[in-house]
C-alpha cells in the first residue's frame, strides 16, 4: 500500500518587498510559454541571448536569423526583428542583412542539422569571409524537430531513429567537430564551446555570449562562433536530469568545453 | 536622359540596376550572365551598394532574402542551372512577400545543357518554379534597351506588390551589344517605405518585425494563400504589357517573346513581302500573360503561330487564352538553337496554304 | 541601307573589338546597330566571331545566317563562313593566313596583305584597323571621323596614345583597295 | 558566517516540471509538486527557508519562471544610471 502523496507547500516570504530582486527573466524574452520539451537547453540558450541583448542595450539594432529545426520559432520568444531562414541558409541570410545594414548587430541561431549538415557550405564560407556576425550553434547531437534522427554531430555508437544500432562510423562516418574545424579559418575571430546544463556552465556561456556580441559591436574582427553543447531529453530518451548527467559523463569527453580560438591580443 | 552608349545586354542591365538604387547584389558566376556579376563587382561598391560573390546560387538567393528583408533594393542574377538551385529561396521570398529583382539569363537545357540562348525556362518562370502556389511578375525584354528599362520597371513593381520580379532573358540578349540610353530616374522619388515590415532593428516605438514563410496552422496558411492569389489577380488585371504589330489586317498572328520575337518580326516582314497577311503579338509580361488580347484577336484572325526557343511552353498559355476558337500552331528550336527568319517564313507559308486547301 | 557583317578569326586577333568599333562608329553616325559575339568555351583560344549589323532602320533580328560581308582572318573561319555570304556579297580575307582562298565565283573577293602592311607600320596589332579601312573604302557607310570617335570608346584610355597609329592604319587599309 | 537569506518566486503555470532546478539547488530548497498545473506538468515549489538567493535554480531553468530575491547587506538609496545633467536626489526617505 502506497503512502498518500503530500503536496509540498511553497514557502511564502513576508518581507519580499524589502528584498532585492537579484534575478528575473530578461525583458527581451517575450513572455510566452516556450514550445520546447521540458528541460531543453534551447530555452536556456534563447534566454542567454536575450539577457545579452538587454545588457548591451542593443534591442533596437539587433536582427536575428532563425533556422529550421526545433528553434524555427525563435522569433516567438525573442522580441527583436527576425527573419526565418530556409534550412541551412541562416548565415547566408545574415550575410545579406549585415552587408546592407553594416551598423546593425546580426546573429544566427542554428542547430546541428542546420549548421553542420545541410548548411555546411554556407557556414564555412560565411566564416571564411569573416562576416562580422555572431553564430550561435546549439549542438545536441540529434535532429530534434523531425523526431530524433542521426545528426552530423551524433557520437559514435549513439542510438537514434536512423542509427537504430548506434552510429556505426564505418558506414555513417564520424561526428563533425564544427568549432575546431572552423577555428582554422582566418575569418573566425572568436570560437568557443560552452554548455548550459548547470548553473556554473550557464554563467560561463553567458560571458562567452556577451563577448561574442561585444566583438561584433566593436567591429574589429570576423565571425564570432558560440557553440552550445546541449541536451535533447526527448530525442535521447532520457529525463532532463539524466540527459544533463549524460553530457557530463559522455559528451564533453568528445566535445571539450572552453575557448577554441581567441581574438588576437592587441 | 543619358547619352547613347553601346553596351552588352548584361552590362546595360547591371548599370540600370545601380541607377535604380541597387543596394545589395549577391550572385555566383555562370555563363552567359557573368558580365552582370563582373560589372557590378567593379561598380556597385563605390556607387552606394554592396556587392558580394556568394559561394553558390543557393547562398546567393538567401543573401537576397536577408538583404531584401532589410528593406533595400536587392537583386541577384544567374543562368538556368543556377536558377534551378535558387528555387527554394524564391519560394520562401514569394511567401514572405519580400520585393527583389531576379534575373535569369536563360541557356539551353535540360541539365548542364549548352550556354547558347534558350527559352526552356518559361514554365519554371511563369508557373512559379519552386514549391507551393506562387507567381512572380515575369518581364521579357527583347533588346538591350529593354534589358535596362525593365530593371526600373521590375524594381518598381516589386516594391508595389511586395514580391520578386523576374527578368527572363537569354544568353544572346545578355551578350549582344546595342545602343542604350538610361532614363532619368529619381531613386529617392521612387523609394517605397518598407519600415512597417522590414527587419531593421526593433524600435521601442513598434512591435517586432518578423519575416517568415512558416505558418504552422493550416487555416492561417490558407489565409496567406488566399491573400497571395488575390494579389496575383490584381496583377493580372492591372499589369499586362504586350506589343501588338500589324494585327489589324492579319490572317495569321505570330506570338513570340524575347529574342525570338525579333526573329519572328523579321519573318513577319518577309512573309508580308510575299503577300501573306501576318501580324504579331509580343508578350512583355509573361506573368501576367496577355490573355485578353489573344482572345479578342481569335475572333478576327484565322490562325496563331507561337514561336519559341523550346519544345512548346508558352504555346500552352496561348491555347488556354484562345480556348479552342482557332488553330494554334507551334514552331520551335531547342537546346540553344535560334530559329532563323527563313524557317518561320516557311512555316507561315505552309500554314497559309493548308488553310487555303481546307477552304 | 542594311549591312550584315561577320568578322571571324581566332581569339586574340581583335575580332571582337573590330566588330565593336564597327558598331560604335555606326552608332556615332546615328545608324541602328547590333553586335553579337560568339561566346563561351569556343572563345577560349579557339575561333572567335562576331556579327555586326548596321542599318538605317530598326534591326528586327540580330540572328542571321547570311551575310553581306565576311571578314575572315583564319582558315577554319573561311571554311565555316564562305558559304554563308549572300550572292553578290563580299569576302575580305587576310592574305597570309588563308591557305585556300574562296572558291565561289558569285561573290567579290578581296585578298588583303593586312599582316604585311601592319608589319611595315611596325605594329602587328593594327591589322584589324587596316582591314576596317579596306572595308570602309569598299562600303562608304562609315566616316573616318566616326571610326576614330568609336575607337576612342573601344580602346581603354591607357591605350589612347595608339590612336594616331590606328588612324594611319585606317588610311593604309584604304590604300590596299586603291591598288 | 551568517547565511544570506534568499527567496524565490515561481510562475508555476509556465513550469514544465523538468526537475533541473531541484537538482541544481545547493540547499535542497526546491521540490516538484505532486499536483499538476493546467498544462499537466508538476511544478517546482520552495519547500524550506534555507534559500540563499544563489540564483542557480534560475540559471538552469529553461522556462525562465523563477525570480530570485536576496536580502541585501546594504541597500542602495538610489541607483543612478545614464545621468546626463545635474539632478537633485531626495535622500530623506
Amino acid at each position: 500500500m502506497t503512502e498518500p502523496l503530500i503536496e509540498p507547500q511553497h514557502i511564502q516570504c513576508e518581507n519580499l518587498d524589502q528584498m532585492d530582486q537579484v534575478w528575473t527573466r530578461p525583458e527581451t524574452l517575450i513572455d510566452r510559454k516556450l514550445h520546447y520539451c521540458p528541460g531543453c537547453g534551447h530555452s536556456v540558450a534563447h534566454r542567454l541571448i536575450m539577457e545579452t541583448i538587454d545588457e548591451l542595450n542593443i534591442q533596437e539594432t539587433t536582427i536575428g536569423v532563425a533556422p529550421v529545426g526545433c528553434s524555427v520559432f525563435a522569433y516567438h520568444y525573442m522580441d527583436i526583428d527576425m527573419q526565418e531562414a530556409a534550412h541551412g541558409r541562416a548565415t547566408a541570410v545574415a550575410t545579406g542583412i549585415k552587408r546592407v545594414l553594416p551598423d546593425r548587430i546580426v546573429f544566427t541561431y542554428q542547430g546541428d542539422g542546420d549548421l553542420a549538415a545541410i548548411g555546411t557550405a554556407e557556414t564555412i564560407h560565411t566564416i571564411n569571409r569573416g562576416e562580422n556576425i555572431v553564430i550561435i550553434f546549439v549542438n545536441n547531437g540529434i535532429y530534434g524537430m523531425t523526431g530524433g534522427q542521426m545528426a552530423p554531430t551524433t557520437l559514435p555508437g549513439f542510438v537514434t531513429s536512423t542509427s537504430p544500432n548506434g552510429r556505426d562510423t564505418h558506414t555513417m562516418g564520424y561526428p563533425l567537430k564544427m568549432a575546431e574545424m572552423i577555428s582554422v579559418l582566418p575569418g573566425a575571430y572568436y570560437v568557443t564551446r560552452q554548455a548550459v546544463h548547470s548553473a556554473k556552465s550557464v554563467r560561463k556561456a553567458k560571458k562567452a555570449t556577451l563577448k561574442a556580441f561585444q566583438y561584433q559591436m566593436d567591429g574589429k574582427g570576423g565571425t564570432s562562433f558560440v557553440e552550445i553543447v546541449s541536451n535533447c531529453p526527448s530525442g535521447w530518451k532520457m529525463t532532463p536530469v539524466e540527459s544533463n548527467q549524460y553530457l557530463d559523463d559522455e559528451i564533453f569527453d568528445f566535445y571539450t568545453l572552453g575557448d577554441i580560438k581567441l581574438p588576437p591580443k592587441e | 536622359m543619358s547619352e547613347k552608349l553601346l553596351m552588352k545586354g548584361n552590362e546595360a542591365l547591371a548599370e540600370a540596376a545601380i541607377r535604380a538604387g541597387l543596394k545589395g547584389y549577391f550572385g555566383y558566376p555562370i555563363t552567359p550572365q557573368s558580365e552582370l556579376l563582373e560589372y557590378l563587382s567593379h561598380h556597385l561598391n563605390n556607387r552606394g551598394g554592396s556587392f558580394l560573390q556568394a559561394e553558390s546560387e543557393l547562398a546567393a538567393i538567401n543573401m537576397v532574402y536577408g538583404a531584401a528583408g532589410a528593406g533595400v533594393r536587392t537583386m541577384t542574377s544567374t543562368s538556368s542551372p543556377g536558377y534551378s538551385l535558387m528555387q527554394e529561396g524564391v519560394s520562401y521570398i514569394a511567401c514572405a512577400e519580400i520585393p527583389c529583382l531576379l534575373v535569369n539569363v536563360v541557356r539551353g537545357g535540360p541539365g548542364l545543357g549548352t550556354i547558347q540562348p534558350s527559352q526552356g525556362d518559361y514554365f519554371q518562370a511563369v508557373k512559379g518554379g519552386g514549391h507551393g502556389d506562387y507567381k512572380l511578375i515575369v518581364l521579357a525584354p527583347d533588346s538591350v534597351q529593354e534589358m535596362a528599362d525593365f530593371v526600373y520597371l521590375g524594381f518598381d513593381l516589386a516594391d508595389k506588390y511586395l514580391m520578386p520580379v523576374l527578368i527572363l532573358t537569354d544568353g544572346a540578349l545578355g551578350q549582344m551589344m546595342e545602343p542604350v540610353t538610361f532614363p532619368d530616374y529619381d531613386v529617392e522619388k521612387n523609394k517605397v517605405d518598407h519600415s512597417s515590415w522590414a527587419t531593421t532593428g526593433k524600435l521601442t516605438s513598434r512591435s517586432q518585425n518578423v519575416i517568415t514563410s512558416l505558418h504552422i496552422e493550416a487555416e492561417k496558411m490558407e489565409d496567406i494563400n488566399i491573400h497571395l492569389q488575390k494579389k496575383y489577380k490584381t496583377i493580372q488585371e492591372n499589369e499586362v504589357r504586350y506589343e501588338a504589330i500589324n494585327t489589324e489586317e492579319a490572317d495569321i498572328i505570330i506570338v513570340a517573346f524575347g529574342l525570338v520575337a525579333r526573329v519572328a518580326h523579321k519573318a513577319m516582314e518577309n512573309a508580308n513581302k510575299k503577300g501573306l497577311k501576318v501580324g504579331m503579338i509580343r508578350p512583355i509580361t509573361l506573368f501576367p500573360f496577355p490573355t485578353e488580347i489573344l482572345l479578342t484577336l481569335s475572333e478576327k484572325v484565322d490562325q496563331f503561330l507561337v514561336v519559341e526557343m523550346n519544345a512548346g511552353q508558352m504555346v500552352e498559355d496561348v491555347r488556354l487564352a484562345v480556348n479552342g476558337k482557332i488553330p494554334v500552331d507551334f514552331y520551335g528550336r531547342m537546346g540553344g538553337v535560334i530559329p532563323q527568319p527563313s524557317e518561320i517564313v516557311d512555316k507561315l507559308i505552309q500554314m497559309d496554304s493548308s488553310k487555303t486547301h481546307s477552304k | 541601307m542594311n549591312k550584315e557583317i561577320v568578322i571571324a578569326g581566332f581569339g586574340g586577333q581583335g575580332v571582337l573589338s573590330m566588330g565593336m568599333t564597327f558598331a560604335y562608329a555606326g552608332m556615332v553616325e546615328n545608324l541602328e546597330v547590333a553586335w553579337m559575339p560568339s561566346y563561351g568555351p569556343e572563345m577560349r583560344g579557339g575561333t572567335a566571331n562576331c556579327v555586326v549589323i548596321l542599318s538605317d532602320q530598326k534591326i528586327s533580328s540580330p540572328i542571321i545566317n547570311e551575310f553581306d560581308t565576311a571578314i575572315i582572318l583564319n582558315q577554319p573561319s573561311m571554311e565555316k563562313f564562305e558559304s554563308m555570304v549572300k550572292p553578290n556579297g563580299e569576302i575580305l580575307f587576310e592574305a597570309s593566313t588563308i591557305l585556300s582562298p574562296p572558291t565561289r565565283n558569285d561573290i567579290r573577293q578581296y585578298k588583303l596583305p593586312a599582316n604585311a602592311a601592319a608589319q611595315s607600320l611596325n605594329n602587328k596589332r593594327i591589322m584589324n584597323m587596316i582591314i576596317l579601312g579596306a572595308f570602309t573604302q569598299l562600303n562608304p557607310i562609315l566616316h573616318d571621323t566616326s571610326i576614330m570617335t568609336a575607337l576612342k570608346k573601344v580602346l581603354p584610355e591607357r591605350h589612347h596614345h595608339l590612336l594616331p597609329i590606328n588612324e594611319k592604319a585606317l588610311h593604309r587599309g584604304k590604300e590596299l583597295i586603291y591598288r | 558566517m551568517a547565511k544570506i537569506k534568499g527567496h524565490v518566486t515561481i510562475r508555476t503555470e509556465n513550469c514544465k516540471g523538468c526537475d533541473l532546478c531541484v537538482h541544481e539547488c545547493p540547499q535542497d530548497s526546491l521540490q516538484l509538486s505532486t499536483a499538476l498545473n493546467t498544462s499537466g506538468y508538476p511544478y517546482a515549489v520552495l519547500v524550506n527557508d534555507t534559500c540563499t538567493g544563489c540564483t542557480n535554480c534560475a540559471l538552469v531553468c529553461p522556462e525562465a519562471v523563477i525570480t530570485v530575491f536576496r536580502e541585501g547587506k546594504k541597500k542602495p538609496i538610489a541607483i543612478l544610471s545614464h545621468v546626463t545633467e545635474n539632478i537633485t536626489v531626495d535622500i530623506t526617505s
